[in-house]
């Protein structure tokens, strides 16, 4: 069997995933999450390893890597480079066959991918400037809170009069939580308004392209449940969500990595952009 | 002997100015000044910065009570509410009597302010939507470099290679710093490089107000000399700073209470 | 580097160069007269008859930018009032009249006339407005009926006629000399032979590999194409031009040693990046095989050619019906289409840029069109043309890799269905 | 008379209604009778009247309406107005209406003509070039093309429309602006007889009711108004200028008065008097409404006339109303009124008059900030 790689640096947190393709199809053999910190290089190499380590393979036995995220050009082990963008859309196609359009909420962008019947990127949209409405804005309401990343999904849940939050601003919604708490507010009503000003800031920039079924919602916020629920009931729509949701981009450098290996390498593309990416 | 206090209610402090004076345009005494963490309870917070300021004296001895800042309307025992540029460009105009910019750093916003003869507007802007431009920037990156924010001043004063912050975001930048403090940059130049990228974003503003040789420099933020610096050497201006100078939208209330008061009677 | 630098560029320099030199000679001695006027639709032939020279302040804009000296007036023209959003040709222009840069290197005149030919953009009323505003020079608003239907009507034909008429006598007027109707019709000849010419290279990059980058290297074309549409020397420098990139047909040369995409742009390129826009396609030897941009001045490829004996009504023609500014939206969807079909791309590139609503406003809609419609894979990115502050080198970036992985992974599932 | 007072409050109900309730209770009325929208700024009512057809204004959908498809087909840096006006196309607002005109206002209104003209080709959607420019052949060229519409109008309606329906429909707005400027004058006389929100609203009407009752309304305004027992105000007068276009919201003019502002004069909905003068009733009626449109209408940022610069229009008005400040009420991205801003301002400079900018959305949610630039705005004139 055929053995791929995709890894995923992103601004938060690292993921890599072990693909292998057989007679049978493809399957995923491993995955692995961890924090990305200040050493962008390293968190690769021991997502990477700590993957091996789960499939039982030496790297020697992965045939090819294709890194992906902001961090994808710090992989010093990567045969090739792709933007989060086609992996989001190739993953998701894999893992949630139908799929139209991907939300994509990570650590500190978030993205509205179109895709095609095949898998291929339609359109997209990105919030990279701003952290409103990311991760980091949820993971900063969690701390003023004082409630763990795991438990805002569910507590927002419990909310029944969903507070108004005026700012995005990831910065300035500490003073609006603040004064809701000393007001006396209910903190799953609070954390249910914060849910939905995201939701809505997310969607009014997703919009752009055109939202379509089967929508699927992709990077680490989606396992947020509070979120996915904030979006469905802004959108009017179902969502749907992998298990793999957070791993969706390595998985789809997996899967590319994949077809890299289907083919001869010499398709002066890949080449190129493997050398150009490493000066 | 008409005795008059202005209160700031500002989005992070509330400050209040108790001040005096005889006779119209005569002297003016500062009798003292109070500052408390502004909080949701804005008559409470108010009440504290008053009792500072009042240095004894009893509020019944209060004349007339000017507010101004954000929560100026939400200030129950008030007798005038005056918004926090009208009294910015007053409280400046009284300590430098000359016409020129004001530039105002708080928590949550920064204005450009152009004052002209007496301390009136002639224009302004302000931001008030991003934090990347506010003292709450300084204030959080203080938190998590664990300088306390006293000490952010003078340490950003002695930086010595400014690490620029590439990032327009207060948030973002913050993962940024991240990196610099693991590959090894100094405390210093990494608070001196926020300043820098301050100093830039308050340039363009007071650029759309017009910007002179000089410029008076208020607000809390106004505290912490590396800002200043940043903004001579960004800028090319002269920087003048009012000790006290987060209380100038307080004094500058106070002074137009002292002005209404005696049209008053 | 990818692109084509053949000797064309250099006579094209030096063609750009004389006509700078008679700028500043104006500038000196107040002679030749000079008419700036813009450059879509325009109607440099008339500038003939009165051997008066054009300026067309967009070219000094784009300079300016490639230069990467536009922030400077840009912020100073914002200092007087112009807001964040105004089209940025227009800031960076008044910046440098009031801070006194010379955008071309040499002195500008103070135009005798300044024509304000808007052909569709509302924008040119309002700039020309205030540079006769700031300079005093005299202004003349042609008003060019915009296109409502297919094609203009008698009225709206008699109606810019007239209109060109009025110019020639505000013209007399003021430079004094005598409208040479045979040097103008003798101009109208010679712009229907640059047409022409200019119109046979344009169908070059129907083969593949393209000679030419019809976006990038068409912009470098354009100068000569508006300055000296009505001049012999037009003629000579086109004639040259398709001899050049025939040979390069003939010799089976690209503008890449391996053509692997080919795409329609649409919108103008972000001058202030344009070496890093440019890499960024030469980076998967994509090849812009046509463009809207590249019809501003005029839309030829489709048969239109200015008539001497038709002289006025066949400018005329052409300022109403026959350059992209002018004609309606739609016509511009119809426009890429047939691109796409008869030019053979796989996908077309929207560049929106914030100055131009002209160019942008509905763009969004266009890409729907393109999408759904026509089919073909279309990549939507923002930027500006004028304004260093509105490009994210990396996020373009970004934008355009990941659009051409799209293709590529179109191509290749299309070649051997592997994965899912 | 306080009922009159209540049309206030009814007034605002109408215009913001989105299903147009009153467009259709019109059209059941008049059995098989046509309504015609049109987009801001101008456009010739008299010919859609004529034609016995109801000419209403679109002008957006104020904070009534989530941007949820336009987003995706008009991108960043379009005014909002632009954006409305396609959402409401798109989620069926506009099927009370047969036929959709717009004009040369500016670059984004001209494309969304088109872009509309794409999406609902069962709707007739035409564009109207308004010249920018005032010799005698624009004259000519206006008359074509407004037969050009009439042509189109009829073939739309399916009956010709007779030069003496026209006379009598310009009769009809001839007789509508007269109140309309009379309303103006009482205004900028005694401001403390009617806000300026209230006159927004009685003109503004005017768009969406036939002329007719727009008429009887503006009677019984002028009759009511001067009854009224209001007491002055201590207040700044000041002339609006840039809302021409998109409108801003109902709470944003009642704040500036709040703040310490009569409001003398203004360009909201262009205050619908369109012309200076009436519009003469003699000889060809087609070529008098293309002249008075050429030659005598009332400046905008959207009309093009290098004989009577807009910046001097704004200097009359000023000077006509003994104002004291201008303040810019300008549609974000709104780029003709950008424009006008810097030459106007010089004018303002000139005649030593302050001045303040505001940017607007037809749709915003907090105005604490705007209530802060206008309150200290009218703080640095009060305050000696
Ligand atoms: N269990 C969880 N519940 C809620 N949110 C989570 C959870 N795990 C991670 N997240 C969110 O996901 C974000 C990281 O998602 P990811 O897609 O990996 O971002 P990036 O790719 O930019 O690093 C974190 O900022 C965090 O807010
Ligand atoms: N002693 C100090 N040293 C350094 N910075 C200070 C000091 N005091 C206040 N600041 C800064 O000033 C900000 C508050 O300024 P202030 O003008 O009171 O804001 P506001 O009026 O909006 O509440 C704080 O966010 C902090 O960054
Ligand atoms: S608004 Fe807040 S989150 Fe957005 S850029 Fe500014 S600081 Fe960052
Ligand atoms: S708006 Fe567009 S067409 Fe008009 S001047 Fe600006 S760039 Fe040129
Ligand atoms: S508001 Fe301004 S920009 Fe928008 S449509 Fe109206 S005129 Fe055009």
């Amino acid at each position: 069997m055929r053995i791929a790689a995709g890894v995923d640096v992103g601004s938060t947190q690292t993921k890599a995933v072990l693909a292998g393709a057989n007679g049978d199809g493809i399957s995923i053999l491993a995955r692995s999450l961890i924090d990305t910190g200040a050493n962008v290089r390293k968190a690769a190499e021991r997502a990477f390893d700590e993957c091996c380590r789960q499939a039982g393979v030496t790297q020697g036995d992965v045939g090819f890597v294709v890194g992906t995220g902001y961090g994808r050009y710090n992989i010093s082990f990567g045969h090739t480079q792709m933007t989060e963008i086609s992996c989001h859309a190739r993953g998701a196609h894999f893992l949630c066959p139908g799929t139209r359009t991907v939300i994509d909420m990570g650590g500190q962008d978030a993205k509205a991918i179109g895709v095609g019947p095949s898998g291929e990127v339609l359109d997209f949209v990105m919030n990279d400037k701003c952290a409103a409405g990311t991760g980091r804005f949820l993971a900063n309401a969690a701390e003023v809170m004082g409630v763990g990343l795991d438990d805002i999904g569910p507590l927002s849940l419990r909310g029944t009069r969903p507070v108004k939050i005026a700012t995005v601003c990831t910065v300035f919604v500490e003073s609006d939580i603040l004064s809701y708490l000393s007001q006396g507010k209910r903190p799953e009503d609070i954390m249910q308004g914060v849910h939905l000003a995201i939701a809505k800031r997310t969607l009014s920039l997703a919009r752009r392209v055109n939202i379509e079924p089967l929508i699927t919602m992709t990077g680490g916020v989606a396992r947020n449940v509070g979120m996915v629920h904030a979006l469905e009931t802004v959108l009017g729509q179902k969502v749907v969500v992998s298990p793999d949701a957070q791993f969706m981009g390595a998985v789809g450098a997996a899967l590319f990595s994949l077809e890299k290996m289907g083919e001869s390498f010499e398709s002066s593309v890949w080449r190129e952009h493997a050398v150009s990416s490493r000066n | 002997m008409p005795l008059v206090a202005g209160i700031d209610c500002g989005s992070g402090f509330t400050k209040a100015v108790v001040a005096a004076q005889d006779s119209p345009g005569g002297e003016l005494r500062i009798l003292g000044r109070g500052r408390a963490r502004s909080g949701i309870n804005v008559d409470q917070a108010a009440e504290d910065a008053l009792i500072q300021a009042l240095a004894g004296n009893p509020k019944s001895d209060l004349n007339y009570i000017a507010a101004t800042g954000f929560g100026r309307y939400s200030l129950s025992f008030r007798d005038i509410a005056i918004t926090e540029i009208t009294t910015a460009a007053r409280g400046a105009y009284f300590l430098f009597p000359q016409p020129g910019a004001v530039l105002d750093i708080g928590s949550q916003t920064t204005r450009a302010i152009a004052v002209k003869e007496q301390g009136r507007v002639s224009s302004f802007k302000s931001n008030d939507k991003c934090a990347a431009g506010s003292g709450m920037f300084i204030a959080r990156a203080a938190k998590y470099l664990e300088v306390p924010l006293e000490h952010v001043g003078e340490l950003s004063m002695n930086a010595a290679h400014p690490q620029p912050i590439s990032s327009i975001c207060a948030v973002l930048a913050e993962s940024e710093i991240i990196n610099h403090v693991s590959s090894g940059v100094g405390v210093d130049d990494i608070l001196r490089g926020i300043h820098d990228s301050l100093a830039d974003r308050a340039g363009a503003l007071l650029k759309r107000v017009g910007l002179q040789k000089e410029l008076t420099f208020i607000g809390g933020v106004a505290h912490q000399q590396g800002m200043v610096r940043a903004l001579e050497q960004r800028l090319h201006v002269k920087v003048k700073v009012a000790e006290d100078c987060e209380y100038v939208c307080a004094l500058g209330a106070a002074l137009l209470g002292l002005r209404r008061l005696a049209s008053r009677n | 580097m990818s692109e084509y630098r053949g000797s064309i560029h250099q006579q094209q320099k030096d063609l750009m160069l004389d006509w700078y030199q008679r700028l500043d000679q104006a500038a000196e001695g107040g002679e030749p007269p000079t008419v700036s006027m813009m450059i879509s639709g325009n109607c440099v032939e008339l500038l003939e008859g009165f051997d008066a020279v054009p300026i067309y302040p967009e070219v000094n804009a784009l300079q300016l930018a490639i230069r990467h000296q536009s922030l400077e007036p840009i912020l100073a023209a914002e200092e007087m009032g112009y807001a964040g959003d105004n089209c940025a040709y227009v800031k960076a222009d008044i910046g440098c009249m009031v801070k006194g840069i010379t955008p071309t290197g040499g002195r500008l005149p103070k135009p005798t006339l300044v024509l304000c030919n808007f052909v569709g953009c509302n924008t040119y009323v309002k700039w020309f407005e205030h540079v006769a505003a700031f300079t005093g020079a005299p202004l003349f608003v042609l008003d060019v009926p915009f296109l409502r239907g297919e094609e203009p009507s008698q009225a709206d034909i008699y109606y810019v006629v007239q209109q060109l008429k009025e110019v020639v006598e505000r013209l007399e007027k003021l430079t004094g000399r005598k409208f040479d109707e045979d040097r103008f019709r003798q101009a109208v000849a010679y712009s229907r032979d640059v047409e022409e010419l200019w119109s046979e290279v344009k169908h070059l990059a129907k083969h593949s590999p393209s000679p030419f980058d019809a976006y990038f290297d068409a912009i470098t074309l354009m100068g000569p194409l508006y300055v000296y549409r009505g001049k012999r020397e037009g003629v000579e420098f086109f004639r040259s031009a398709l001899a050049e990139l025939k040979e390069k047909v003939r010799a089976g040369e690209g503008v890449y040693d391996q053509e692997k995409f080919r795409v329609v742009v649409e919108g103008p390129p972000p001058y202030p990046y344009f070496r890093s826009f440019r890499d960024m396609f030469a980076h998967w030897k994509a090849v812009a095989v046509a463009s809207t941009y590249s019809t501003v001045g005029g839309l030829w490829e489709f048969g239109f050619r200015h008539d001497p004996e038709k002289p006025f009504e066949s400018v005329a023609m052409h300022m109403l019906a026959q350059n992209v500014t002018n004609r309606n939206y739609l016509q511009r969807y119809e426009q890429i289409r047939r691109y796409v079909q008869e030019w053979k791309a796989d996908g077309v590139i929207i560049h929106f840029v914030k100055s131009c609503r002209l160019f942008s406003a509905g763009q969004g809609d266009m890409r729907d069109y393109l999408t759904r419609q026509v089919g073909v894979p279309t990549l939507y990115i923002e930027s500006d043309l004028e304004d260093p502050r509105y490009f994210a080198e990396a996020q373009t970036k970004n934008r355009i890799d990941a659009f051409f992985e799209s293709l590529e992974h179109a191509k290749h599932t299309a070649a051997h269905a592997v994965g899912a | 008379m306080d009922e009159f007072e209540r049309t206030f409050d009814s007034l605002p109900e109408i215009l913001g209604d989105l299903s147009f309730a009153r467009v259709r209770d019109w059209k059941k009325q008049q059995e098989g009778r046509k309504a015609v929208a049109f987009f801001p700024v101008y456009a010739p009512a008299e010919l859609v009247h004529a034609a016995g057809m109801l000419p209403v204004l679109l002008s957006g959908a104020g904070d009534r309406l989530d941007i949820q498809h336009a987003d995706s087909r008009f991108g960043s840096f379009i005014c909002s107005i632009i954006k409305t006006t396609m959402e409401m196309a798109m989620t069926g607002h506009l099927e009370p209406f047969d036929a959709l005109l717009f004009s040369s206002i500016c670059d984004s209104a001209r494309n969304l003509c088109f872009v509309i003209k794409r999406n609902f080709p069962q709707i007739y959607t035409d564009f109207i070039h308004l010249p920018h420019s005032t010799s005698d052949s624009s004259v000519d060229f206006l008359t074509q093309e407004y037969r050009r519409i009439i042509h189109e109008l009829e073939r739309l309606g399916g009956s010709p429309i007779h030069d003496e329906a026209l006379r009598q429909s310009i009769a009809l707005y001839n007789g509508q602006r007269g109140l309309v400027r009379q309303l103006y004058a009482l205004r900028a006389h005694s401001p403390h007889l009617l806000r300026a929100w209230e006159s927004y609203l009685l003109v503004r009407s005017g768009y969406v009711m036939p002329v007719e009752e727009h008429i009887t309304l503006l009677r019984q305004a002028l009759e009511y108004l001067p009854t009224r027992s209001n007491k002055k105000r201590d207040a700044i007068r000041v002339v609006i200028e840039g809302s021409f276009c998109e409108q801003p919201p109902l709470e944003l003019i009642r704040l500036l008065e709040n703040a310490g502002c009569d409001v003398v004069e203004d360009d909201l909905v262009i205050a619908q008097r369109w012309f200076t003068e009436d519009v003469p009733l003699g000889g060809d009626p087609v070529r008098a409404l293309a002249e008075s449109y050429v030659k005598s209408s009332v400046y905008s940022s959207v009309r093009h006339d290098s004989q009577r610069p807009r910046w001097d229009g704004l200097a009359e008005k000023i000077r006509g109303t003994q104002a004291e400040a201008v303040i810019f009420l300008i549609a974000k991205f709104c780029e003709p009124a950008y424009f006008d801003y810097v030459l106007f301002k010089k004018k303002v400079d000139e005649m030593g008059l302050p001045h303040l900018l505001l940017e607007f959305e037809e749709k915003l949610f907090t105005f604490d900030r705007l209530r802060t630039e206008v309150e200290t705005f009218v703080e640095s004139l009060v305050f000696d």
